[in-house]
């Protein structure tokens, strides 16, 4: 079963935007562009968005309208970014978040 | 600074409502909302809408979502889309984010219409990927189109938890259970049944003793709990599942109103930490007004009325029309509230454990704590008859505020009356057409056409059928009883899609006549 | 409205529990055992649970966790939940980067 | 509920508590009736962090660098909470000659009763911080300041003051104070009657008014300051930090994240609304400003803002001190924004004063009655 919805038995179709490529910690994916960076990710099978500062554990998609603050990741450089609200774009780079920064922890790969 | 006769923030239905009405008035309206796509949660709702005709109902909630906004552009209200309110400061001063620069607004009114937040429960490994609110499952699948996952437990059995079970079957998913530490489900039984009688167990007086996983969810162990809410040893129960949904209810969003200095108060009736407001939504700031789930928990329906309500009470604030226009306005969208909540889900009903229909029937015992009516207590409600050849066969067992029913049958087959909560009830002597339109009519998917004997010893029943693929004629497989399990061999006989319908198919199965008033769901062989 | 409160009241010792270890705060993962000690400690209304442990400090700033730890620490106090005023809100509603913040639009511009 | 007690102290703010404690740790009996729901709810909670000394008046440099000497290094294992105090220096930043100019001064004034600070330029001031941007050309350079979390650090000393036994009542709003016998004695609150042998008015901006209670009038106005803090970020530096121009100041925290505070110009003159709100202005302003210093941070998310009253007098400096003509009567208030730093060691010496009419500090100039026509 494929994890996006090809066809809706009442939203019909869905019209997804041009499709594009992005990074996600170095590695090329695909995703539609002006989707969420999260909805990308988790068509991708991507569960784990970042590891928490004190405790290093992992965190997902959570409240998935951009309150919970759970699914920040490193975009572009940026920490803290709250991929559930964010539109994807073309070549970007999207990593994991280990407590503020990208650089993992020594006990998480 | 610029200034708005009224900004209104959230363009949900309350806040689009009141946009409606202000800008009707001549109102110079602004609606800030910070998402993409405006309609609050209206876009997420794919359901048929409860209540009568003036409250938009048997219209999925984004049908209603596009009408909205229709008439909104129509009455010339400016919708500022991904503008973020950061703050609402003293003298009605509101500091917008849009883009990469923030903007200083002052509105002669404002509406605060920001809805509501989903409420968590924790238990160990809340925090795993995977366990998610059910408004999230909602965003991912009716929005952008994404599975939250493949097997599902859902905690929490309102409506917002039956429905989203739904939602999420609809799309393939496996609901392996929904499970409600409370001893009776919290939603409409309509929403129960229909998700029950695909197969749903229901685990009342249960709840998640804990998610189990490393980086993600791969399973949930479940346990019965006591009246006092602890565990009882031995009763645990293990899930495979990829995703634990939370749907354990909502918080009014009223923080910008605490900002602003209205007077707050903890209200556990409307939800939690709301705004001192009259019935019309004016907060103890003169100009500041409340509409929807902001100032206490209900419905979107409800919500569009008190958007209405508030749209009206600011253009009178601001003098663009007389106070006994304004009354005589208000009377009416009084009534029309007074209208949704009635019924045993009522606001006023809230914690009381209700035993009797209005009509003094007893309310199916199983339905409250299984999540479907059983065979032998289905018989006892007025929806439910025998007769010689195709009729409706209303399973429809409490008193909800819903009458699309009455109107869809021309030939007069049901009646409610003018009680918008009363059962409906088959009327004996008008003739049944086969026609359908009630089966598609309702919104909680509880009206089925039997012909109980067809003369070769079998039965039909169409039932109301919102999957795909749908099924080819001809197709084998089971009848399911109201509780999901397989009663009986079925065959489609038809599946009926019309644009009256909605996107409500109708199936037809044959099944031996002994499971005419059993068999309820259709399963195809694998 | 303030409602005269003897911070001497007797509230019991500290019983640890089993869940203590229960993550709350997710931001800032604060723990319901860290959360009933400050209560013992005196912490005794939401602004001050939060200035005490960061609950609700974090990048959501509460949105997730408020309405557990005012149920925890009311448990704590013997109380019920609505009696206990929710720490105050502030600007800005959601995370504001600086360089926005920072950038006013004119007055004049007219586009909405 | 306890009515009586050796100490009855006004305000549970970091000088009320404080006090108590160092009260209650000399064995005194003491009650703390703080006005709002909350201890530390003005100033106390409400302020930028530092503990500093450089850029201070020299009438009150001994008292703070009494407190930095003494009372901060051991303060976290004596509070049993993290205060997270950093001595790492402060850097007070300049741009222009007239900002050298400024600095100087201070600096000059400081070096005379002692603190060690200096002038350093631009070079110097990225060595020890290199986030800050080549416009800084100068700053004035103090080693032994640094900064903590007043948070913690208030409700440290509250807590241990509970443990020792003092009563703590909030939603407690004194009216007035009562003379009995020439002595002052009883504490007015529109439920109750407290009474003690000595008073201590700790109570901010709102001190004026109980003291006007008993003939005693310091003046003292109100000004609107405002605060914002961001996400965590990545440590970065562990300075405090000012300007010469004092638009903005902070540091970062333990937690990561970064605290400013800073001025729009319009401080004296805002209002509220019941509680201190920040205007729609100042934020921005401090983004500004803090911009300008750290080009690095423009893209550093705020998560809150927050403002409070600050009891502000007119010369610059706190009244700290026995009110001579009303025997009992001791005030601490009028800290100008800058009370955090200096408040252990007016807590101990208060306690000292009270306990034994003795201090270590010669606190003669902050006396409350110094307050003199100009000609």
């Amino acid at each position: 079963m494929d994890t996006r919805i090809s066809e809706h038995p009442i939203l019909g179709k869905k019209e997804n935007g041009k499709e594009i490529s992005f990074f996600y910690d170095g590695k090329e994916m695909k995703g539609y562009e002006g989707e969420p960076i999260a909805a990308a990710l988790k068509a991708a099978g991507v569960m784990v968005h970042r590891y928490t500062k004190k405790e290093h554990k992992p965190r997902g998609i959570f409240c998935a309208i951009g309150r919970c603050t759970d699914c920040v990741m490193v975009v572009d450089g940026v920490p803290n970014v709250r991929t559930c609200i964010t539109p994807l774009k073309e070549g970007m780079d999207v990593r994991t978040q280990y407590g503020v920064s990208d650089k993992p922890f020594d006990d998480v790969n | 600074m610029k200034r708005y006769d009224l900004i209104i923030v959230g363009a949900g239905p309350a806040g689009l409502s009141a946009a409606i009405e202000a800008a009707k008035k001549g109102l110079k309206v602004i609606v800030f909302d910070e998402n993409e796509k405006p309609g609050g949660q209206l876009f997420k709702q794919i359901h048929k809408f409860f209540g009568s005709k003036e409250h938009r109902a048997k219209i999925r909630g984004f049908v209603i979502g596009k009408q909205l906004l229709e008439e909104a552009d129509a009455a010339g209200v400016k919708v500022e889309l991904n503008a973020t309110v950061i703050g609402l400061y003293q003298d009605k001063e509101v500091v917008v984010k849009k883009g990469d620069e923030i903007r200083h607004f002052k509105g002669d009114s404002v509406i605060i219409a920001t809805g509501a937040a989903e409420n968590m429960v924790t238990f160990p490994g809340w925090t795993l990927p995977g366990v998610i609110g059910a408004g999230a499952a909602q965003t991912m699948l009716n929005l952008h189109g994404i599975l939250p996952g493949k097997k599902i437990l859902m905690l929490g059995s309102g409506n917002v938890g039956l429905v989203v079970s739904f939602q999420l079957m609809q799309c393939g998913c496996d609901v392996v259970a929904l499970v409600d530490a409370a001893p009776r489900v919290g939603g409409y039984g309509v929403h129960a049944s229909k998700i029950s009688r695909c197969g749903v167990p229901f685990y009342l007086s249960h709840t998640i003793v804990k998610a189990e996983g490393t980086d993600h969810v791969s399973g949930v162990t479940i346990a019965q709990v006591d009246d006092k809410f602890k565990f009882i040893p031995g009763t645990e129960k293990h899930f495979d599942v990829d995703t634990i949904c939370m749907a354990v209810g909502l918080s009014p969003m009223s923080q910008l109103l605490k900002m602003a200095g209205c007077k707050m108060e903890d209200n556990p009736k409307r939800g939690g930490q709301v705004p001192i407001c009259d019935e019309y939504g004016r907060t103890s700031l003169p100009g500041v007004l409340v509409a929807g789930d902001v100032s206490g928990i209900e419905e979107a329906s409800s919500a569009m009325i008190e958007g209405r309500m508030a749209g009206l009470v600011a253009a009178e604030y601001l003098g663009f029309m007389e106070k006994d226009e304004l009354d005589a306005s208000l009377k009416e969208l009084d009534d029309a509230l007074m209208g949704l909540r009635q019924g045993m889900f009522a606001p006023s009903n809230r914690g009381k454990k209700i035993e009797k229909t209005e009509e003094g029937i007893d309310i199916s015992s199983n339905l409250l704590k299984k999540g479907f009516v059983s065979d032998d207590e289905i018989e006892r409600f007025p929806g439910v008859t025998h007769r010689v050849g195709v009729h409706p066969v209303m399973e429809c067992t409490q008193n909800i505020p819903c009458n699309p029913c009455q109107d869809a049958c021309k030939k007069g087959c049901i009646s409610i009356g003018d009680n918008i909560t009363s059962l409906p009830v088959v009327v004996n002597d008008a003739a049944c057409i086969n026609c359908g339109m009630c089966v598609a009519s309702c919104s909680g998917q509880a009206i089925f056409l039997v012909d109980e004997d067809t003369g070769d010893g079998m039965a039909t029943v169409t039932l109301p059928y919102e999957f795909l693929p749908l099924p080819e004629p001809g197709t084998k497989g089971k009848g399911l009883g109201r509780d999901g399990k397989a009663v009986c061999d079925a065959v489609v006989v038809s599946v009926k899609t019309s644009k009256a319908f909605d996107k409500t198919n109708l199936l037809t199965m044959k099944v031996p006549k002994e499971y005419a008033m059993k068999a309820r769901f259709f399963k195809a062989e694998v | 409205m303030n409602s005269v409160n003897d911070r001497s009241r007797d509230i019991g010792e500290f019983v640890p529990e089993p869940d203590d270890d229960m993550l709350i705060c997710r931001c800032e993962e604060i723990t319901k055992g860290e959360i009933r000690k400050a209560v013992h400690d005196g912490m005794w209304t939401m602004t001050e649970i939060r200035r005490y442990l960061r609950t609700g400090m974090g990048l959501c700033q509460g949105q997730t966790c408020a309405r557990l730890v005012k149920g925890i620490v009311a448990r704590e106090l013997k109380i019920s939940p609505a009696e206990l005023e929710p720490a105050t809100s502030r600007v800005p509603m959601r995370p504001i980067e600086m360089k926005v913040f920072a950038n006013e639009a004119a007055d004049t511009k007219e586009d909405w | 509920m306890k009515k009586t007690a050796e100490v009855v102290i006004i305000g549970g703010g970091i000088i009320g508590c404080s006090t108590a404690y160092y009260l209650a740790k000399k064995g005194v009996d003491v009650i703390v009736l703080e006005g709002s729901d909350n201890i530390g709810n003005g100033g106390s909670s409400r302020n930028g962090g530092g503990v500093r000394q450089s850029g201070r008046d020299v009438r009150e440099l001994p008292l703070v660098m009494y407190g930095i000497k003494n009372l901060w290094p051991g303060l976290s294992e004596e509070l049993e909470v993290d205060c997270e105090y950093h001595q790492e220096g402060n850097l007070r930043l300049g741009k222009n000659e007239e900002h050298r100019k400024i600095l100087t001064r201070l600096a000059d004034n400081a070096r005379a009763v002692g603190l060690d600070v200096r002038m350093i330029d631009g070079d110097e001031v990225r060595s020890i911080n290199p986030y800050l941007s080549e416009e800084v050309t100068v700053a004035s350079w103090c080693p032994t300041d640094g900064h903590a979390n007043p948070l913690t650090t208030t409700l440290g000393y509250y807590k241990m003051a509970r443990r020792l036994g003092v009563t703590f009542i909030t939603g407690e709003e004194v009216k007035e104070l009562r003379i009995i016998k020439g002595k002052v004695r009883q504490v007015i609150t529109p439920n109750n009657i407290y009474e003690g042998e000595s008073v201590l008015v700790a109570a901010g901006l709102f001190s004026r008014d109980i003291l006007t209670s008993v003939g005693i009038d310091i003046p003292m106005t109100n000004s609107l300051l405002e605060c914002l803090v961001t996400e965590a970020e990545p440590p970065m530096f562990n300075q405090m930090l000012g300007t010469a121009e004092a638009d903005f100041y902070g540091h970062q925290t333990k937690h990561g994240s970064f605290v400013f505070g800073g001025s729009s110009g319009l401080e004296r003159y805002n209002k509220d609304n019941g509680t201190p709100v920040n205007s729609s202005k100042t934020a921005p302003c401090i983004c500004r400003g803090i911009m300008k210093y750290f080009p690095d941070l423009a893209n550093a998310k705020i998560v809150r803002t927050w403002a409070g009253w600050m009891d502000a007098s007119c010369d610059g400096v706190p009244a700290i001190g026995k009110v001579d003509e009303v025997p009992g009567l001791y005030v601490a208030c009028a800290f100008n924004g800058h009370g955090f730093g200096i408040a252990p060691a007016v807590g101990d010496q208060l306690a000292k004063l009270i306990v034994s009419g003795k201090t270590d500090v010669d606190l003669y100039d902050l006396r409350y009655d110094r307050f003199k026509a100009k000609i």
